[in-house]
């Protein structure tokens, strides 16, 4: 099985869905003939034609709003939006249009864009080219919300979500772009040989809804998504406890079966995500966790994973919400 | 905090012509049908349109007559049609209204004053273009052949209602008729159009989207970015401002800097006409250029619609407060329907006494139709749809977190 | 003491900061010569002056970006956006700017503006007229965010908002305008006779971040903000369970003092807002209040307040979020 | 899923002129210094800058030497003062460039080949005058007076960043001298700026608001905003669209449907007019002549400064992936510092040997700069600004919640 990175994996997904639906349709700010910002569409105009993936006006509204129209004619429109902090131009768009369009008619009209969008912080952005809004959309019926975090999973959920009928916000961890982030910025590992960049070349995919296991133990879960999942992983290992990792993958819908079950073998849990603390989508979970697991939960977990160092990004440091603490 | 005097200001604002308790006195068009030739829409550029952009296309005259280049040459039948569809529209549109001034709907907008712009304009196309309407142009279901009674079932949110309650009363929906689903943020519809237009060049299918937006919506960023997608990818849709002089309370002037609108499509590389919104005729055949231009693969037009809105914005306002209450009768455009009922007489087709019986007939009409969807519920007491409704659609498929909060919305 | 319902008290307080400060200026659709499509403007433009209150384009984008550069050039612009439904096409400029100004400039430039705006459902407004969409700014660092309820703190908390040198989402719950709502469509009061109705024709404020105690009782803490506060009441009262009401006013900051000591007192926390239930400001609340009561909850509260009708807005149904069920 | 057959479509994409392997061949300007005359800046309407919008406003000719109505006649002290700023811009930022290649800075832009906008621009400009810039106009900063180190400090993110690390290298923010912090969502001040000049008026006071975006941002909606709200208050703003042909990897041919920029603010209502932007004498007699026109209160000027963006787009950036490696040396017009100072030399106010004497100067400027700003700390070792600065001066004073969370953060 090939090593990719994660570029190189979500590449392969458009690749796969280009190649597979005459429908799908590719487009953002430099997407087209540079391949973008990322090199994430990178020869991708070359082999499926302009008229499959181009580039566009610098208008992050007018990309969401011509996505929405083509979707309701019948195409399934995969967008880029450059970075995650510069898709709110588009909220408009994405929060009271896209995500509204099958319940406001009925049912009559829909509409399956795919936003991908590369977010968090860890590249030394600044506050505006660091943040991770998932919660900015978890609130709003009628979007899924992904988050991927590693080559294989990006893959297999991004093939997911262009699938979908459903639009989906598709973020992507870009300090994940070309290795995992163990959370300390002097150590810059690549993808090689890591068992989760080993990728099929084909078609397939990650469900929409399911999370993953990431390491399993049974003293406490830990529930991460994007980068994080990566810094969870490595301050699980030097606290030597003994911890279920949950990748949540999917934020919504997300998996509660599988973090249910998690949590009434360990009875403790601990949330960690990188977007502000205040209403970020770990006070969800916080809340939904303890709302459905309140009689299997035994004493708190105390703090939050050792060796977890700052995000260089002010106000996008690294939160951990445990909902028993 | 204590009380300061306001020092001088230099601030500049804006305001409309006329206010309550003074006259309005429009300074009467300088523009005449013939004015203004026709261009080949399949090679025109934008350069060449600058005429029509600042003039106006008109082919009835004030004496009724048809005429100039843009006269489309309508049969008498056509023109029966078109009128047929005004004056149901304005017949059932006064009922809408009574009915929620008498307490049975919640709320109501009518298309008053401009029953020519959805009518005449979808008449001009063909039956697979695509529809992306605004509030005010309803009237393009009846040309699309929409049953009036699912019309005001939507209206009284009754179990019959296509979009189950979801959406205030005039936010149609109708799928068989490629008319999609009115939403309430202003503007929105108009870049979305773009894209349903790039969409059918990109399947290479002979389809056109027609659109519109509103004089006070043109100042959203959304105005901005169908203009300039459509100019960029050369998107056959066809972008309408109905200038109709207000934005609820908020005339015009405070819409555009220099008051007008056709020409700010011509930077994007757009023809940009002006037509009477009023004219039949004009519109109809500026429409089918438009059309045709589209279709030939040649892009986009933009298309600005003078009109007046003359009724009140909708049943929640009271026209009175912000504008004199008969400045309607004054406006240089005169009456969509009176106009075309009158050129319609002027040529031998039509007389007063087969108005008064179309009016009669469709009277008729509207209150069978009425009698018929109030029989599936109304407004007071339903049956309206189910409590269900409020989760499903949301999602093609209802997930686990909205199972839960159906539940417990049906327990508590 | 005068009889006010809410759009007297807002047009009182806008009066009041007009008069006394000639920084403040007054903008927005409909807000001059109209006066309002609510109302609560109106007259204002007759007394202070259409270059002190007045319309302006159609366009959320450009009041707010209109307004931020006032704010940083001194002024102290109060702007409405006539349903909070209309708020996206602003949101780039009120999250990614408004909110940011001060920090990314290190402290040189700020924008004190004040975002009033209608919001929550019950006038049968459907899904474009009805949302509540608070919590897609408590996420935000930088804002305050406010919701009002009674005629009394719409016009205390506004004159804060005004005169905070933060910018603050101003939500006022539409519904209760001219009465409050006690959760039956059809018995429809006005606030004639009410005790929070009588208000002060002076200025005063009631501070940003205070909670106010809509009842008392010792079983249950009830936290509910805008027009579920009414509902609240009315329910507590059907349930005859002795309840403290927190009426919470400010979201951001919330009054976490007076929250801490009513549920250290009754053990118990129900919470109730509009909003969808996921990602909610409820959210927020159940995992704060059960990150910091922990050892002062006794049983779970079982369910919702009872009586509370359904909301006639789809997927604005009334919320209850309760951290210990 | 089966591999299909991609069906035929009749999308329309733009490209841009000349893509690697290709030559560029730009045609050579129709436009020459004089060709355009100077309204009154009080008076003039938008309809009479059609041909300023259509035309190029230029004062230097290729030969060197300055003509035409719109010569703003400066000395040659202030010229020499223009060309200085704008070598000290140009060393600055090769340094700075240099510096980011050795890992010395974590990213970084440069205005290479657009030297003269701010700098010039900045010059007609009165002092209490209000510079709204992008991330391409640091150069205002000299004419203004800051000092290079704290410049350096920002860029570095150490503790003396008066900006306290909070954005990248390049967002600076100054406000003594009236420059307002650089924001990374393009766009946004465009409009902003707008709000500053009306606030401005409102306190009736002599103050211009100076803004700009790009090529590629002009198709945000704060663009329209933009516009629209100057045409509708006549808010005392210039507004620059700089059109330097690219948006990172995408041509202007993607950002509008007709390829020109200037004449699209006349629907607006506003004066509009194309400048030489390598031209600093032309675009310096244009600034002027907006701000003397928004003084008077009569409104704002659209402008579009014609150039090139003759470097990468930023640090992180490799054009030779998508543009001719040469295609800056083929544009025609030119390298603004050579202009100015080849014009300098023809009115024998200038020499090479001068120039030399000056670059060495500079030079030894922007080191002694640069080694005191690394003193203060430098990127890879700090001292940066302290941890709590994350949650300082989020609010004016700081919430409870922010307090805990700080407290969280320093315990973790
Ligand atoms: C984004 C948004 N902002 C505000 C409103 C409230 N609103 C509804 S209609 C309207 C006026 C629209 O005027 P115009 O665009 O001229 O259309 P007209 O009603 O004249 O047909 C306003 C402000 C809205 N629906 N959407
Ligand atoms: C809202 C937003 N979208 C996307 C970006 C990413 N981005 C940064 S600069 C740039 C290109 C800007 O081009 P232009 O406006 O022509 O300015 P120039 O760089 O040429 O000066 C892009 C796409 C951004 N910063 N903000
Ligand atoms: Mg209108
Ligand atoms: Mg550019």
């Amino acid at each position: 099985m090939p090593n990719m990175n994660m570029i190189q994996s979500l590449n392969s997904a458009l690749d796969i869905v280009l190649d597979g639906d005459d429908d799908v349709i590719v487009f953002g700010q430099d997407v087209g003939y540079f391949g973008g910002v990322f090199r994430t569409t990178d020869g991708l105009q070359a082999k499926h034609g302009s008229h499959r993936v181009f580039d566009t006006p610098l208008s992050e509204g007018g990309i969401l709003a011509t996505a929405f129209g083509m979707g309701i004619n019948g195409l399934r429109p995969v967008v880029e939006i450059q970075f995650a902090d510069y898709i709110f131009p588009a909220y408009d768009q994405i929060v009271n249009e896209l995500a509204k369009i099958r319940h406001r008619s009925g049912g009559e009209f829909w509409s399956p864009v795919t936003v991908r969008t590369p977010a968090g912080g860890g590249i030394r952005g600044g506050h505006h080219h660091s943040q991770s809004p998932e919660s900015q959309f978890t609130h709003t019926p009628g979007l899924k919300v992904v988050y991927c975090s590693t080559p294989y999973n990006a893959k297999g959920l991004l093939i997911s979500a262009v699938e979908s009928n459903d639009p989906v916000i598709f973020f992507e961890p870009k300090r994940c772009y070309r290795g995992p982030f163990y959370g300390d910025p002097h150590n810059v590992p690549t993808w090689d040989g890591h068992p989760e960049a080993e990728v099929p070349e084909s078609h397939y995919t990650v469900p929409l809804g399911e999370a993953r296991l990431a390491m399993e133990g049974d003293e406490c879960t830990v529930i991460a998504w994007g980068a994080m999942v990566h810094v969870c992983e490595q301050a699980i290992r030097d606290s030597g406890v003994s911890c279920d990792l949950i990748d949540l993958q999917s934020l919504v819908p997300w998996d509660r079966d599988s973090v249910v079950a998690s949590i009434e073998k360990t009875g403790r849990c601990v949330i960690v995500h990188e977007a502000p603390k205040t209403s970020g989508f770990g006070a969800e979970m916080a809340a939904s966790v303890q709302e459905r697991c309140f009689y299997h939960l035994e004493t708190p977990y105390g703090g939050s994973p050792g060796g977890t160092p700052r995000s260089p990004t002010p106000l996008n440091g690294i939160t951990c919400r445990d909902p028993l603490a | 905090m204590a009380r300061k005097e306001k020092k001088k200001s230099g601030l500049s604002i804006p305001d409309a012509p006329f206010r309550p308790g003074e006259e309005s006195t429009f300074e009467s068009w300088p523009w005449k049908p013939g004015d203004l030739d026709r261009p080949d829409p399949a090679k025109c550029e934008a350069e060449e349109t600058s005429a029509h952009a600042d003039g106006l296309v008109r082919v009835l005259g004030d004496d009724n007559k048809a005429t100039g280049a843009w006269d489309p040459g309508l049969s008498a039948d056509e023109l029966r049609e078109g009128l047929e569809h005004m004056v149901r529209l304005r017949i059932f549109d006064d009922r809408m209204m009574k009915l929620q001034r008498t307490g049975k709907l919640s709320f109501y907008m009518r298309s008053f004053g401009e029953e020519c712009v959805a009518i005449a304009q979808t008449m001009a196309l063909e039956e697979q273009d695509w529809i992306f309407p605004t509030y005010r142009q309803p009237g393009a279901q009846f040309v699309r052949g929409r049953d009036m009674v699912s019309m005001i079932c939507h209206c009284l949110g009754n179990v019959e209602d296509n979009i189950k309650g979801r959406q205030m009363p005039v936010h149609y929906s109708y799928k068989d008729g490629r008319f999609i689903s009115v939403s309430s943020p202003v503007g929105t519809q108009f870049s979305q159009a773009v894209g349903v237009a790039m969409a059918s060049r990109y399947k290479d299918l002979d389809e056109v989207t027609i659109t519109w937006i509103g004089d006070g919506a043109s100042a959203e960023g959304d105005y901005h970015y169908a203009l300039n997608f459509a100019g960029v990818f050369k998107a056959p849709v066809i972008l309408n401002v109905v200038n109709n002089q207000w934005a609820i309370s908020t005339h015009a002037n405070f819409a555009t800097g220099d008051g007008e609108f056709a020409s700010r499509g011509l930077p994007y590389g757009l023809p940009s006409i002006r037509v009477d919104g009023n004219d039949f005729l004009a519109l109809y055949a500026v429409t089918k250029w438009a059309r045709e231009r589209a279709a030939s693969g040649t892009g986009a037009t933009h298309i600005e619609v003078l009109t007046y809105r003359a009724g009140a914005h909708s049943s929640s306002d009271d026209p009175s407060r912000y504008r004199p209450g008969d400045e309607h009768e004054k406006w240089p455009g005169g009456d969509p329907v009176e106009r075309l009922r009158d050129h319609l007489i002027e040529i031998g087709e039509w007389s007063e006494e087969r108005q008064a019986d179309l009016e009669e007939r469709i009277d008729g009409e509207v209150t069978s139709a009425y009698k018929e969807a109030v029989g599936y519920g109304d407004m007071a007491s339903g049956p309206y749809p189910g409590a269900d409704t409020i989760f499903t659609e949301v999602y093609e498929e209802m997930p686990w977190h909205l199972e839960e909060q159906f539940d417990e919305a049906m327990e508590g």
